[in-house]
């Protein structure tokens, strides 16, 4: 696997977001107590851990959806107390969620349309006429959109409302909404969590194609292990809110902490 | 059979982003049209437009901007009758104030003005949501129907709080006749209608319905629920705001404040309720059923001959009012634009049924 | 399917409406009056007398004399809730009704007056505001439909002061005394404060506004501002269950009950009762119609109750309320009848029938002719004087009944003139109406 | 203390309030003490009806509309009735026919709507409420009618020697006021101590976890909107007395609105205070500062009390969503 890892089209970069000394409660229940990691530019990083450990928590902290009470975050040579998700996504970090959050009332199409909106810069006038630079836009990105309903082979669906998807698609429609932003950080949130087999592995191959093609630096959260040392680079592993292991994915299988917490655990 | 999109093939996206792609559907609206413009001011009678037609064309624009809120960006408000009224006043002293003024420039500004008060009155949905909004509205109703009461100058310093309108000009034509008024209305409405379609279907239609479906999501991708959620107010307001305008200048002709009240916000929300919450064409359905429903309701014992009196027949059409309406949340808690499209749908695949 | 079968459907209500409009029976001898009623909601208790007295008598001049100089009366009634867009509505079904079109409007709401005025321009039938209305109304050269006869709140409001004055001892008294006016938030309530403002600018006296919001329960803040202000007098101007409110929150604050005064729609049985022995002592305006009951209720029982076809129940004729739509109907057949001096005695467009309102002479000989001894004063019109003298009276609730006071009132025309002449030229300006000229009409 | 500041805040606000009106030197103190006491005797009704709100929403989601409808449509049947009946025995019958109207109101509008949207809720509640009105007048009559409680309503003086001119007190108000106070503080007992009021709480606090442990969902509703009708027949019997059973009663429900929000829709706490903090509040602003509004923008008169609530829980929204009492909702991803 390291193999293929070294005949990226991106290299393995430079350190671009850091957490650090991240603690997050609510109310008297601990979320997060003093996690630090990094993610380097271009790397697939994965978050595990077993249920409750905080995983979905440090995604919302990285984008900006809760507001952590201590620690930095470090994001492209600046330094955070807390994140505006506003301001995240401009900066480029995208994400999915875990349990789907989708525009459930809008098309496929318009989910993933709704990923571009902060590329589209026409008034609210123009757009109330369509006309002139409204409508060039809605045509341009609407090409960007097709692109990357080609990738991710659901054509098929474009104009079907997305609460009436298949779980597994509505996933994929979800990566898709994230991939629309040309993210420079995508994170996952269990993007194949209740797939079959066939899907987790198509899902895996977009991940990894988008990682290429793109660029993408990716955070993934996910409970599968042998998808995790499959594919990513390097895992940082969770329980109750604490961080107990870091390293490759060879490193952490060795850890014992983590073999104890974790693995030894659920499985 | 006949109603079928085989064989119309989109080549552009431009095609496909059609407002009605299916060619029949065209052809279906154009007879309409041609029928609302060209039939209808010969075949009706002055009653039917001007306690049918002309209010259920107004409130129409008015259900829509309602409907661009609660059922496009799912902000709830109770008190849109309020922004009704900024239009109408804000008309009224245009009108009064600087006479010159063409009518249609008027109703832009009383839209204009009417969006700010609904940006200011707006932003407690950045705090509160749901219910709590939706009572949190109503402050607006009953301040607005202070304000417009006691304020001399909106009412020119009528001494009864009443103001009357001048007969709209149009670029030397008056509006006068109720079929004039009609023509003038729906004309108007096919614009607003237009213009609320092309929003909708725009960004900012995609960010007032990312914030309606899943609002966390929507910041995560970059959509402010500042911008979206005031937006949605001032372009609503907007709308409920030149409805007001008309309601008050074509429709009634002379007003109180008491003619935007409460009473009139709720039945707004009962038009996008019964005709369909996020559809403009529910916006349709529901301000006819509103419009037609109680004065139905009221002559119907008359016309079947049944002899009540006005009272029972009253408090019948109140209470067939309530029951219905009930009804309708139970069976359809879509809307009829929802039972509209089960019906194209099946019309789409009959005579097979599957 | 579905929508073709609704636009058949829309077509052909479309059409039949239509014809049923146009297409009248040209032939039949009947004068449609439309009856404009709430007999339901928060005002139904006052809206209900009235109605049962106006159908009451339409019915009579029918079962007794065979309708008016031949033509038989036939009305309908359309329930407004005392709301202003129903009451629209109702004005729009039924103005095309009959043969002849509605003879004229009695819109029983001062906010329904300011609506249909408006259309009364277009539509050519005469608004009947027996009591109520626009104050500027009177002007028949801008208003030329509208009839606000037995007086405007303009003269209410004079004829009180006039009263208080008296009591005082004389107007010039009233100087450095406060009057409070506790009204009914609407068009109604505010149309006298005008009136009031420049009396008090005349005569040095202090004018409290106190609004009291529809329906009128909620008004603990209005009688403790009274308890804290301590006005002279009480104007009260209020309808429906607001009135009877009022009286008991005067009670409830002490205020004196004999220092209240109530415009003519706020001194009806309705309006005491409800508060008891509290009342005692309350005064009111009465114009036309006080309670009792006189010639023409016997021939109301005998004519219509004993046969079985009354409106209402026995025991309401002769509220104040019920006379007062009993005489609002008298007063419209006169019209009706006066104009068939002009034009025949056939039924009669509104426009026909405004010639009769307009030369409306119901003298002594012929109130009394008429059973309506004691119950109105007379009244006569002109095209320029739609309301025509507007004398009053106070009456004073004793527990029991209303007695009426003696003395009668007549407001001052030379100050209300100047203000209705203002008022009627901004509306007329506004609505960029060109004004009548009597003395032609007249040649 | 960082989490409370909008609530000291509130307090700092209303206290200055409360103190203002001593800005102006005329105001006498006994007249004073007679606004704050017309206030809470005002305030408390405000609590009942509110409280009534509040039952219904914690333990169903729905915002019921409706409530002003059963007020009066309770206060009609008692009125009808104790024409034919000792006044007892009427409020007895019409307390049945309020559970009557619950249980159809579960059966046919509440059951086959569970599930739905708290606006389509709203939105069948209003239905409830057009029908309510209409089949009240119907069946009961559209007349004003009268509920005897053999108090006297001439007002008494009190306190004479304390304040200058006295402080007067209208004895069926102050009854009122006891007779609604003694009902809320039930209400809380009832929902504290005893069995069924724990099930309530618990269905309001998970409606799934309630089912699950044997709690009938259905019944609960039954008996929630039949507490709730209680408390409309209370409210109706009270002040129907004062005002005359008219339909008129049906709106002044619209004032508990701004109380619930205020105090927190789920809150029985915050329904007793903000009804209180309401009622106090519009009543000073209404004699006090509405006059001083009047002169200040030459108003054509007063009656800000109109919007005076709304505007205050709005204001109060913005810097607390949840209310006061109101349970915090975070939301998860």
């Amino acid at each position: 696997m390291g193999g293929e890892a070294n005949s990226r089209a991106h290299r393995i970069g430079e350190v671009i977001l850091a957490l650090k000394g991240v603690s997050l409660a609510f109310g008297g229940v601990k979320a997060l107590s003093d996690v630090s990691f990094d993610v380097r530019e271009h790397e697939i990083r994965a978050i595990i851990g077993p249920n409750g450990a905080g995983k979905s928590s440090m995604l919302n902290v990285i984008n900006g959806v809760y507001h952590p009470q201590q620690g930095t975050i470090r994001y492209l040579e600046r330094e955070y107390h807390d994140m505006d998700p506003h301001e995240v996504a401009v900066s480029g970090i995208s994400r999915t969620f875990q349990n789907l959050a989708l525009f459930k009332g809008m098309s496929v199409l318009d989910n993933i349309m709704s990923g571009r909106n902060l590329k589209m810069h026409s008034n609210i006038v123009m757009q109330a006429l369509r006309m002139g630079p409204a409508l060039r836009e809605e045509i341009e990105h609407r090409e960007v959109v097709e692109g990357i309903i080609d990738f991710l082979e659901i054509q098929a669906y474009r104009k079907t409302q997305v609460g009436r998807l298949s779980y597994g698609l509505q996933k994929r429609v979800d990566l898709a909404r994230a991939l629309a932003m040309e993210p420079r950080v995508l994170l996952l949130d269990e993007p194949m969590s209740g797939m079959n087999m066939e899907e987790k592995q198509d899902m895996c191959r977009f991940i990894l194609d988008a990682n290429d093609h793109f660029g993408t630096t990716i955070v993934l959260i996910e409970h599968d292990m042998s998808v995790v040392m499959d594919i990513s680079d390097r895992v940082v592993v969770l329980d109750y809110g604490k961080k107990i292991g870091d390293g490759t994915p060879d490193e952490v299988r060795a850890n014992q902490a983590v073999v104890d917490a974790y693995l030894g655990v659920s499985h | 059979m006949f109603y079928r999109e085989n064989g119309q093939f989109k080549s552009t996206y431009e095609s496909d982003q059609q407002m009605l792609p299916i060619l029949q559907d065209r052809v279906f609206m154009l007879v309409l049209l041609v029928f609302a413009f060209g039939a209808v001011p010969f075949l009706v009678s002055d009653y039917l437009f001007l306690s049918l037609l002309i209010p259920f064309l107004i409130l129409t624009i008015a259900a829509i901007g309602l409907n661009l809120l609660v059922g496009y960006c799912g902000q709830i408000s109770l008190g849109h009758a309020a922004f009704m009224a900024v239009g109408a006043y804000a008309a009224y002293n245009l009108v009064l104030r600087v006479p010159q003024l063409n009518f249609l420039v008027v109703l832009l500004i009383s839209g204009l003005i009417a969006a700010v008060v609904g940006l200011v009155f707006g932003i407690p949905s950045l705090r509160i949501k749901g219910l709590y909004l939706a009572v949190a509205t109503l402050a607006a109703q009953f301040f607005m129907d202070w304000l417009f009461a006691r304020v001399k100058w909106f009412t020119n310093y009528a001494h009864s709080g009443s103001v009357q309108t001048p007969p709209v000009e149009l670029f030397g034509w008056t509006v006068n006749t109720p079929a004039e008024k009609y023509l003038f209305l729906l004309g108007l409405l096919i614009v607003f209608t237009l213009v609320a379609k092309n929003l909708v279907r725009s960004r900012i239609g995609r960010e007032w319905m990312a914030m309606r479906d899943m609002d966390v999501a929507a910041e995560v991708i970059g959509i402010r629920p500042v911008y979206a959620k005031l937006t949605a107010f001032a372009v609503s307001s907007f709308y409920v705001g030149v409805a007001g305008a008309l309601w008050g200048f074509v429709h009634l002709g002379s007003w109180e404040p008491l003619a935007f009240n409460l009473t009139l916000s709720l039945n707004l929300l009962f038009m996008i309720i019964i005709g369909g919450m996020g559809s403009l064409l529910g916006s349709y359905f529901g301000a006819a059923f509103i419009v037609m429903l109680p004065i139905l309701l009221n002559q119907l014992p008359a016309m079947l001959g049944v002899p009540i009196s006005t009272s029972m027949a009253t408090h019948l059409e109140l209470m067939i009012f309530g029951v219905l309406i009930v009804f309708f949340l139970i069976v359809e808690p879509h809307g009829l634009a929802r039972l509209w499209a089960i019906g194209k749908e099946k019309l789409r695949l009959w005579p097979f049924p599957h | 399917m579905n929508r073709r079968a609704n636009f058949l459907m829309l077509a052909v209500s479309a059409m039949a409406a239509a014809i049923g409009s146009t297409a009248a029976m040209a032939q039949a001898k009947e004068q449609f009056f439309p009856v404009l009623s709430y007999r339901t909601g928060p005002y139904a208790p006052n809206g209900a007398p009235f109605a049962n007295g106006f159908v009451d008598y339409l019915k009579l001049v029918n079962a007794r004399d065979g309708g008016i100089n031949g033509v038989k009366i036939t009305y309908e009634e359309c329930e407004t809730g005392y709301a202003t867009d129903r009451g629209v509505e109702c004005y729009e079904r039924l103005k095309g009704k009959g043969p002849t079109g509605a003879t004229l409007f009695h819109p029983l709401s001062t906010g329904i007056t300011f609506a249909v005025t408006d259309k009364s321009f277009n539509d050519k039938i005469p608004i009947v505001t027996a009591g109520y209305g626009r104050a500027d109304s009177r002007d028949g050269t801008v208003f030329g439909w509208n009839f606000p006869l037995g007086g405007t709140y303009w003269d209410a409001a004079d004829m009180l002061v006039q009263h208080v004055g008296k009591k005082e001892g004389g107007l010039d008294k009233l100087k450095g005394k406060k009057i409070a006016l506790v009204y009914h938030d609407s068009p109604y309530g505010k149309e006298p404060i005008a009136l009031l403002q420049e009396r008090a600018k005349m005569h040095g006296f202090e004018v409290l506004l106190l609004p009291v919001t529809h329906p009128g329960v909620e008004q603990k803040a209005t009688w403790l501002q009274i308890r804290q202000q301590r006005p002279d007098y009480v104007f009260l101007w209020g309808w429906g269950v607001m009135n009877s409110t009022s009286i008991k929150e005067a009670v409830a604050t002490g205020y004196p009950r004999e220092k209240m005064y109530g415009v003519w729609w706020s001194g009806a049985e309705p309006d005491v009762t409800p508060a008891g022995d509290g009342a005692k002592g309350y005064n009111a305006l009465v114009f036309l119609a006080p309670a009792g009951q006189g010639a023409v209720h016997k021939d109301v029982i005998k004519y219509l109750h004993d046969k079985g076809q009354g409106t209402g129940k026995k025991e309401e004729i002769g509220e104040v309320l019920y006379n007062r739509g009993m005489v609002s109907a008298m007063m419209s057949v006169e019209a009706v009848k006066r104009a068939h001096i002009k034009y025949g005695k056939k039924p009669l467009r509104g426009e026909e029938v405004r010639w009769g309102l307009e030369n409306l002479a119901i003298d002594k000989a012929a109130i009394k002719r008429l059973g309506f001894d004691g119950f109105m004063l007379p009244v006569s019109t002109s095209c320029a004087d739609h309301a025509g003298s507007a004398p009053a009276s106070v009456h004073i609730w004793d527990g029991k009944r209303w007695n009426v006071q003696p003395g009668i009132y007549e407001a001052d025309q030379q100050i209300l003139k100047p203000m209705i002449r203002a008022s009627a030229e901004k509306y007329a300006a506004e609505k960029k109406i060109n004004k009548r000229d009597c003395a032609i009409e007249a040649g | 203390m960082r989490k409370n500041w909008p609530v000291i805040t509130l307090g700092l606000v209303l206290l200055a309030g409360l103190v203002a009106p001593f800005a102006d030197r005329s105001t006498s103190p006994g007249f004073y003490v007679e606004v704050l006491l017309g206030g809470l005797m005002a305030g408390v009704l405000y609590s009942l009806v509110a409280l009534g709100f509040a039952l219904i929403f914690k333990a169903s989601g729905v915002f019921n509309f409706a409530q002003g409808a059963m007020v009066l449509f309770a206060a009609l049947a008692v009125a009808r009735l104790a024409e034919q009946v000792p006044l007892w025995v009427a409020m007895l019958i019409a307390m049945v026919i309020m559970v009557a109207l619950a249980w159809v109101i579960e059966r046919l509008v509440l059951r086959p709507l569970v599930n739905q949207e708290g606006v389509a809720l709203l939105m069948a509640t209003l239905g409830v409420s057009y029908f309510l009105d209409g089949f009240g007048q119907t069946i009961w009559g559209s007349d004003i009618y009268k509920i005897e409680l053999g108090i006297p309503k001439e007002p008494v003086m009190i306190l004479e020697s304390l304040f200058q001119g006295g402080i007067l007190v209208n004895k069926e108000d102050f009854v009122a006021a006891i007779v609604a106070t003694a009902l809320v503080a039930a209400l809380a007992l009832f929902f504290q101590k005893t069995t069924t009021g724990r099930a309530l709480r618990a269905v309001a606090d998970d409606h799934q976890a309630a089912q699950s442990i044997g709690i009938p969902l259905n019944r609960i509703w039954v008996i929630v909107w039949s507490v709730a009708g209680f408390v409309a027949l209370v409210a109706g019997v009270i002040w129907g007395s004062k005002l005359g059973v008219q339909f008129s009663l049906s709106q002044v429900a619209l004032k508990a609105l701004p109380v619930v929000i205020l105090g927190g829709f789920t809150s029985v706490t915050g329904a007793v205070v903000g009804g209180l903090i309401i009622g106090v509040g519009e009543k000073m602003a209404e004699v006090f500062l509405g006059p001083v509004m009047v002169k200040a923008f030459d108003l054509a008169g007063g009656g800000i009390e109109n919007w005076f609530a709304y505007v205050l829980a709005l204001l109060f929204l913005l810097v607390r969503p949840e209310g006061l009492f109101g349970e915090k909702l975070i939301d998860r991803v």
